[in-house]
């Protein structure tokens, strides 16, 4: 018998800590798998964020730093500032990246600093319990907008993609879903190649992946895929948005 | 003074029971705190939390020394076991736990109350067993309190399930007669 | 009025929109999200906005533009998110405009825990943000506290043109307690006649601002700032004695952890043992004097300071007894809640110390 | 040898497998692990063609996929 | 004889500070004469920033908040929330706004913040003295980017109203110039209709003034206007980037 | 070697360069551009790379990556920017990296003023940012002084992995002096096996991180820190004392205004007056000590604390006379620079007040 | 009475209103303000077709137009 | 030790003859110190700094008592007059400022430093020339040194400015013997 499919080496043993059916697990693994696949596992130093992903540090199997909230994209930019030949990755939430953090993924972007963002867009804050995010859909119901995202008060969902493609700085932008094994495939090969992008000195590549949580949504993990498919694509459609040859 | 820990899996249904037997004793003039834990077992893994009934006033709302301790899982049993004081009460949920208590100075109540949760119809009033249990030996608080909190809880809108909770209760009363032999005291 | 049982962000945020809070501006951290849930849910229905802003940068900005506006206005945070709002906070300051800010402290530094500390205590008092300026600082012990202090913060603002801090910690953020809503004095405000609001003309045009590039201006503002806040030392400093009559040894603490101490108290009276707590309710301004006066007494010997930190507040303290008697110190951090026992023990063994 | 193997202790009983597994062969143990799950698992190894849909779907890696060669 | 130009009630009889030729001046005025001839001088607040501009306040004819460097969107938000009738603008330099502030502008335009941003984008930190802004261009010299800003260190110009037109939220975004007689009204009818959006509970607007600094680009006025036509407008092309009818 | 007439800007700044700093991140503000300009056209000629960021905050997170790599980093502000650092400085305590932050001190609060101040010691010492740290301050009060503790201040980052501060003022930053660049004592440093520099496998992964979620990890990580900052308080306290043989009161003062100082006390020593100045050079680890010796002396009278501020420092002074000698304040703000008549002033005040 | 007035004390000698002037009537007096500037002015004032285009471009507000009616 | 204020315009060069005297004071091995002022005066307005050149050690840069001050323009004079000490000296840049000094305990040397600089070609030397006059008064560092620091200051690109900043320099140095009459001591 043949393994054909077993967990990554790019991955600690340790359990996630991730709710049932969170897909935060499916693009560590993609994350992972893409780092050994293309041998730069040795040379890879990751960038955890705050958020459900803050123990990311624990799961990738990689030296690491943790970064304060929205940050990630300046901690990569002095990790590669330092060690050119690394390969440096921020794998950052909504809140983190498309919040708090937006001065600093644009200008990541706008410096064309050679790194790989991975950013993983749930439309909530789901570590802190299910706030309204900046990508939060209309209507939809959080914490912070119990009544439904009202754009008179609460603005309207931000697309970090199309907004970061604009720069003359970005490489390769592609946001990608995980909702089935034909979306995961072609996530991963976009993830690859955001990762061959930085071997290759083409400068800042981001991934927006299109990602559940089934505890904040209120969903089972099963309606959470069909909810992203259904509601979420609507507003954040799946594509290439930004493509340097 | 009833100090109590409360601990378990995330969604059994801990936060809530805390959050009735204050209610509870809210009711009934007493002087109650809550206090849950919110600390890394948030995702997954354990919940529990720290309730106070008294007469007198409440200082601190942290309980090290428990009169009362229920855990429905367990790494909760394993946790908490030393924070009952001698002479206090640990209820256990035996339908998950299967260890048994060495410790010979409390009363320990084994108690399967998932089993009889579901049982009477649904899982997730197995708190609700417990709580009964608690009722019957501790008498900090009344049932008529618990059910007032209970329908305050569910709301107008869940009044389907007080039925089922209230014998949940019921049952946990009722077998607290039976606990284990083997406990001194 | 009826009790009603709520947690300690909650009632912080009901006893806001009592105070007639119409606006808050926040970002979600935990433990104290709670604060921006209730707002969300209930200010619109006071007839005031929740905003989430978003960072805490862009929150105590948006609370610069609302207060200067001359309106009701609070944030809250937690210990990061703190660190982020100093430049804001100074701002804040330095333009005199009240507002309250609400910190439900964590563990640090860095990104440190979640879990209740009592770590930022300097940050608060004694300046995180750069420049000369300070706040007035409520550490309420319990959740009926945090109510009856968050309704009078916005009253003392306003009338102090100061923004105020509400300093709690995860156990009072998260605690849950029967409570009352009772409106506070009412004081004599001022109005707000410097508010930003539009000008038709009947008056010069107003300025929210804080940039004063002429050093002699910004020196004699400073000034005159400073006698506002010996004003302030002498109206509001605010603390609580327990037990402190007769006893060799003053404990002083303040929030969650004088709970547990008085908790040990009642405990070691009941053993016959009898000491003494000094809870500042305001830590800024400090109750200096009342540390000055039990320092003086020939009967105190020692005092022991308690804290959920490394040892903060411990330095007022010492500025208060200034030498007179030993200052001791118990602490825990990083999100541990010293025990009843562990304080208990650092007790005894400095009444053993005391008595030897 | 089984072709499709469960960390049954760590699943997280979340059904993502079970949804795409084409055979339909992946069911919920009526035992609670560890966290308080119900683990999935495969019975009819047999019908289980190695397609490994169940794996590339599991958020938490629980899965290991084998094939007859 | 008939006075066919006088100086704006919309501006204070101070002097400006600013160096000979900066053209900062010309903004004023426009954006005074607006506020007067729409007849909202007595409802308008407006936000200084820090930069040069920081002494604004001093200059509109109106009530004025100054703010602290960057955020002056969020302040206005503050200001409009608590007073949905005001006109609230806040007049910020491109170190200000995209560089430093960059979150804040991007979330109120992401929010359809009903607020009238004007912009002065010259390319340099004018205030501090001269430094390279996110804003500079390819080659050009400051004294942070003394052998002229090099993409691979520095990144590239970071083109602010393209980008923000990318947000669902954002209503009206020109970019002009103020380089020639025509120039000048064209921005005069930009800023205008900015204000009238706002007055018309259209959302959020924002106008680009590509501005000169003579001073820190080493210039004489007269070449730093002819610079500005050259040099920077290829790279910040003159246009609307976004207008919803 | 040759003294050349440099800036105290860009003697840090060079400073820093001959200490081996490879790494700068910084962003714009008065009075301390020199720093960033002189980096940007000098660390590339010395192998290394000036970063400008797009905020004081990407900086500091900057240089936390950096810093995170093993890397010599700095990066520089002044007050407003500095309050924006507080996160992450204390991210960087938190994660124990070595860096050198430096803070050109201007007048606030808010926006305040360009001008010199002393305002932020407060911030620079107890903590600024949230939770239990501390860093290493220096305060230089010459250009020269400047030059030396810069280039210290990179071997005591590495040497404790700790942040240092460099607390200067618009003085200090503006001043032109003579210098000389001497390479400080060396010191035995440890290597950098814990930065994350990619893992071949040959060791376990690193981390940089500042997250323990647990309380008691945090806790226990928070005691050998402390246990080092007591190493660090045995080790690099630092103080110059000045003409204090004999004299009845002590001027405590530091940085610039300590130079003014020494002038009155030159002056007043031509008119026959003794008085003396301890001066700081480490504002933290503060030289306590010191100050309790020279209080327990029977021929001191008086202290008098000197600050451009409204009185910070004084409450170190305080806490190290401890109540055994009266601390007196004299101080300017706001960017208002003491004048030599000032101080004369209040110092023969004090004088008379002691004699009598 | 004059078609163009310029605040002599005030210009700061910039040279933009000279520089878009149809009639290149404006001119730099010899004299230095007290801000350290040769002030803009004209002398041929009936040359001036009150265009305000000076007036347009100067970024200090130095200047009035009026126009014969 | 002397101690000096330079005043006047930003673009007058008042900086850099500060940093050429204290540049001039390091050659010849004196201690030195320069200080710009950096404050509000710096978009247009005034420019200042303080000098200080001595054989002992300087304490503070700063110069509240001056013994010498140079102003190139009205505004500055009004600022800084006061400043000199008593029996110090005040160069006034006679050509922008036609206001005369009343105190009479101090040497005022009125200096058409201006009209001078027109005079011999550009009007940017006039601080060289005031610059001049105040090292025939003071002798605090030589003229060499300055010429040091001036080639130092003007690098090889621009040594083609060189031959006019020293003739400046020397026009300075020589009309100030005939300084005006009716100053006192
Ligand atoms: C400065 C600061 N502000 C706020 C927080 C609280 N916080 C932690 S995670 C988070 C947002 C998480 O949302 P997202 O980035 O979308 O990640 P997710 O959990 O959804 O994967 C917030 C606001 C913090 N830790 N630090
Ligand atoms: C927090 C903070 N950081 C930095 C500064 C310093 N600073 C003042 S203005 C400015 C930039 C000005 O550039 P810009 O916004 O382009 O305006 P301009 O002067 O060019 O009109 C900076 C960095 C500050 N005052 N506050
Ligand atoms: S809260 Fe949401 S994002 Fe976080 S682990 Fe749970 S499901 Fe995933
Ligand atoms: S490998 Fe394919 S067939 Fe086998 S269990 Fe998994 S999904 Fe089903
Ligand atoms: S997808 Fe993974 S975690 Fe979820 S039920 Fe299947 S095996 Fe368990
Ligand atoms: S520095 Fe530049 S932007 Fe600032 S006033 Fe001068 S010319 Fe204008
Ligand atoms: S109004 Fe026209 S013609 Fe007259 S001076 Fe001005 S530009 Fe020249
Ligand atoms: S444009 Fe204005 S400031 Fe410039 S020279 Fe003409 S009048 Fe003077
Ligand atoms: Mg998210
Ligand atoms: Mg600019």
């Amino acid at each position: 018998m043949k393994t054909v499919f077993e967990k990554t080496k790019g991955l600690t043993d340790k359990t996630f800590h991730y709710c049932p059916g969170c897909t935060h697990g499916i693009v560590h693994r993609l994350v992972a798998e893409s780092l050994v696949e293309l041998n730069v596992l040795d040379k890879a130093i990751g960038v955890a964020p705050v958020g459900c992903s803050v123990f990311a540090y624990e799961y990738f199997n990689c030296d690491m730093q943790q970064a304060s909230h929205g940050r990630a994209p300046a901690v990569a930019t002095g990790i590669k500032r330092v060690l050119p030949d690394s390969i440096v990755f921020t794998y950052q939430g909504d809140g983190d990246l498309a919040s708090i953090g937006s001065a600093e993924i644009m200008h990541a972007a706008a410096r064309g600093e050679n790194i790989t963002v991975i950013y993983v867009n749930n439309a909530i804050f789901g570590m802190t319990g299910g706030q309204m995010a900046p990508t939060t859909l209309i209507g939809q119901v959080t914490t912070t907008s119990p009544n439904g995202r009202d754009p008179l008060t609460d603005g309207y969902p931000i697309n970090m993609s199309e907004m970061l493609a604009q720069l003359i700085g970005s490489t390769y932008i592609e946001r990608v879903s995980i909702t089935n094994v034909k979306n995961v495939k072609h996530a991963k090969k976009a993830i690859k190649k955001a990762f061959e992008n930085q071997i290759n000195n083409k400068g800042f590549s981001m991934i927006e992946i299109l990602s559940t949580c089934p505890t904040n949504w209120g969903m089972t993990p099963l309606d959470s895929l069909k909810w992203l498919d259904e509601k979420m694509q609507s507003v954040f459609p799946l594509g290439v948005f930004k493509e340097v040859k | 003074m009833e100090k109590m820990i409360l601990a378990g899996f995330g969604g059994q249904g801990i936060m809530s029971m805390g959050q009735m037997i204050a209610y509870a004793g809210m009711v009934e003039d007493k002087n109650v705190t809550w206090l849950p834990s919110y600390g890394p077992e948030m995702r997954g893994g354990t919940a529990n939390c720290n309730v106070i009934v008294s007469d007198k006033d409440i200082a601190s709302p942290i309980v090290d020394h428990a009169s009362t301790v229920i855990v429905m899982n367990k790494p909760s049993l394993e946790k908490f076991e030393h924070y009952v004081a001698p002479g206090g009460n640990l209820y256990i949920n035996s339908s998950l736990i299967d260890h048994k208590v060495s410790r010979t100075d409390i009363h320990v109540h084994y108690i399967p109350a998932s089993d009889i949760a579901v049982e009477i119809g649904n899982v997730k009033v197995a708190n609700m067993v417990l709580l009964g249990a608690l009722l019957k030996i501790s008498k900090v608080i009344t049932e008529k309190s618990v059910l007032d909190a209970l329908s305050k809880v569910l709301g107008s809108s869940k009044t389907h399930l007080f039925e089922i909770n209230e014998l949940a209760l019921e049952k946990g009363a009722a077998l607290v007669s039976n606990t284990n032999p083997n406990i001194a005291m | 009025m009826k009790k009603v049982l709520m947690k300690g962000n909650e009632a912080i945020s009901e006893a806001a929109i009592q105070a007639g809070c119409k606006f808050f501006f926040g970002y979600p951290i935990t433990p104290q999200n709670e604060i921006p849930a209730y707002m969300a849910k209930h200010l619109p229905k006071a007839g005031g906005r929740y905003t989430q802003a978003e960072s805490e940068i862009a929150a105590i900005n948006m609370v610069y533009g609302a207060a200067g506006c001359g309106a009701r206005v609070m944030t809250s945070s937690s210990s990061p998110g703190m660190s982020l709002k100093q430049e804001g906070i100074s701002y804040l300051a330095g333009a005199q405009l009240p507002c309250v800010i609400v910190n439900i402290m964590r563990s640090g530094p860095g990104l440190g825990g979640i879990l209740p500390a009592q770590s930022d205590y300097f940050q608060a008092v004694k300046g995180g943000g750069h420049g000369d300026y300070n706040l007035i600082v409520y550490a309420p012990s319990t959740v009926q506290e945090a109510v009856t202090l968050t309704m009078e913060a916005f009253d003392v603002a306003d009338l102090y043109l100061t923004p105020v801090m509400i300093l709690g910690d995860g156990i009072l953020g998260q605690v849950m307690e029967p409570v009352e809503f009772i409106p506070p004095k009412k004081r004599k405000l001022p109005k707000k006649t410097w508010a930003t609001t539009g000008n038709d003309g009947s008056r010069p045009n107003n300025l929210i601002n804080s940039l004063y590039i002429e050093a002699d201006v910004l020196y004699e503002r400073t000034l005159a700032q400073y006698k506002k806040y010996d004003l302030i030392k002498e109206k509001e400093t605010r603390y609580e004695l327990y037990n402190t009559a007769d006893a060799e040894v003053i404990i002083a603490a303040y929030g969650s952890t004088a709970r547990i101490v008085k908790s040990v108290i009642d405990g070691l009276l009941e053993e016959g043992i009898r000491i003494g707590l000094i809870r500042p309710i305001t830590v800024w301004p400090f109750p200096y004097t009342i540390f000055e006066e039990y320092a003086s007494s020939d009967k105190v010997k020692k005092f022991l300071t308690i804290e959920m930190s490394m040892g903060q507040m411990i330095e007022d303290v010492k500025l208060g007894v200034n030498g007179k008697k030993p200052v001791d110190f118990f602490g825990r951090t990083g999100g541990k809640i010293p025990t009843y026992d562990e304080i208990k023990g650092k007790v005894i063994e400095v009444i053993r110390e005391v008595t030897a | 040898m089984k072709k499709v193997i469960f960390k049954h202790d760590e699943c997280k009983g979340c059904g993502l497998c079970a949804a795409v597994c084409p055979k339909k062969i992946i069911f919920f143990d009526k035992s609670i692990n560890p966290n308080g799950f119900h683990p999935a698992t495969v019975d009819e190894q047999d019908k289980c063609i190695s397609c490994g849909f169940c794996a590339t779907m599991c958020p938490d890696l629980i899965i290991t996929v084998r094939k007859e060669v």
